[in-house]
């Protein structure tokens, strides 16, 4: 039930033993980590720049994060979310579910990530070899995404 | 009516401020009447609110729609789209 | 692509580096890791021991693997799975899996781990506070969650 | 026919061994019936198969149903429903 906004890097190990150490209720923990991607195209990805909204991005993300805790029985959560210039292979994101069987932190870790990449009020913009920077567009596959949580519209 | 207004991203950008504090006429109920009014205020903000199709808000930092009343609020902020995780 | 069973422990982070170290095309890890449970009973769980089918266990888990591999676009994976005697809150399994995107590294963590759980030639039996021993049951639920990746019978 | 038997968990605890090498009659084609067959083998085995249709079988490290056959297997296992992960 932790939600941070750094600069730092973050390691995944850590972060996990940080969530469950000492505890035996717990019996499935799932991680999700989201990182820099270079692309295939000649004029490469040099860097990225992520900026947040401060105030609303915790406000959020604890917004979501319970919204998950009220849907499955969640033991633990961790949402750790970048901010500043990072390089291609860099962490961006990690997301940390404990429950005691591993359907309900599966789930409750795919809903956390599809939630954050549409409500999440931070904004990314890749800086080119050819020094050009452009703000990063919504995949429409993410709004279909989180979509799929909500119940039919009548 | 005063309020704070926040911009981030290409809305940041374009408006070449990341914030400011307005009078807004009462005249303006709605978000999506706000983004209009900011459009007369000059051609960084016509720039800026060009496509307020595709511009998102959020009120007290809470998600909102373009048909969102404004009365009482404190903080809007208009951005695009979010693109975290 | 890696598939390892073992008595010693596991650090999450150090694994997800190792298979991610120096790469750009990655842009999604998940990480699933078993934990034992103890349980609410008074004659509470003290240990739990894990017996292998070596040689089958390998094999059967670089199958599962494959199929992975064939069913989603995955950069990397790796299967850790433990043996011997283990207590309660130490880790039994981690499995990882790397993609582009987070939809295939979801599903594939979540397909090995139905999987495996099925199919990997593993026994536990679990000691308790009574002096007790018992053979750990199939949960039916672990079999339903398998069947949902076949095709519909004809 | 001479095979390898490996037995895991609750059979092995029942049988009393880990492993064994066996002389199959040729009447043996099946993996039930090799199941049947080892029954007859002493009290140990009648109690180790007695709950034959909950018992697993492995040919050749391969996960095998009752009715296929052991011709030309080189081992076969036999354990309960695999409870990993």
């Amino acid at each position: 039930m932790t939600v941070r906004v750094q600069a730092e890097d973050f390691d995944i190990g850590a972060e996990v033993r940080g969530l469950t150490a000492g505890r035996t209720d717990v019996g499935a923990v799932v991680t999700f980590t989201g990182t820099v991607r270079a692309d295939a195209s000649a004029n490469r990805i040099t860097s990225m720049t992520l900026e947040h909204y401060p105030g609303m991005t915790e406000a959020e993300l604890a917004r979501v994060e319970g919204e998950a805790q009220r849907r499955w029985p969640l033991l633990a959560s961790l949402i750790v979310h970048r901010v500043g210039r990072l390089a291609p292979g860099d962490n961006i994101v990690l997301v940390v579910t404990a429950s005691a069987h591993r359907e309900a932190a599966f789930a409750a870790a795919e809903f956390l990530m599809d939630y954050l990449k549409t409500r999440a009020p931070f904004w990314k913009k890749e800086s080119r070899a050819d020094g050009s920077q452009t703000w990063v567009e919504t995949r429409d596959s993410d709004e279909d995404a989180a979509r799929r949580w909500q119940p039919p519209s009548r | 009516m005063s309020v704070k207004l926040l911009y981030f991203a290409w809305v940041r950008e374009k408006t070449g401020k990341a914030e400011e504090h307005v009078d807004v006429p009462a005249s303006v109920g709605t978000v999506a009447e706000l983004m209009t009014w900011l459009k007369g205020r000059g051609p960084e903000y016509a720039e800026a609110f060009a496509r307020a199709e595709v511009i998102r808000a959020a009120v007290d930092r809470v998600h909102v729609q373009p048909t969102t009343r404004i009365a009482g609020a404190r903080e809007v902020a208009f951005f695009p789209p979010v693109t975290g995780g």
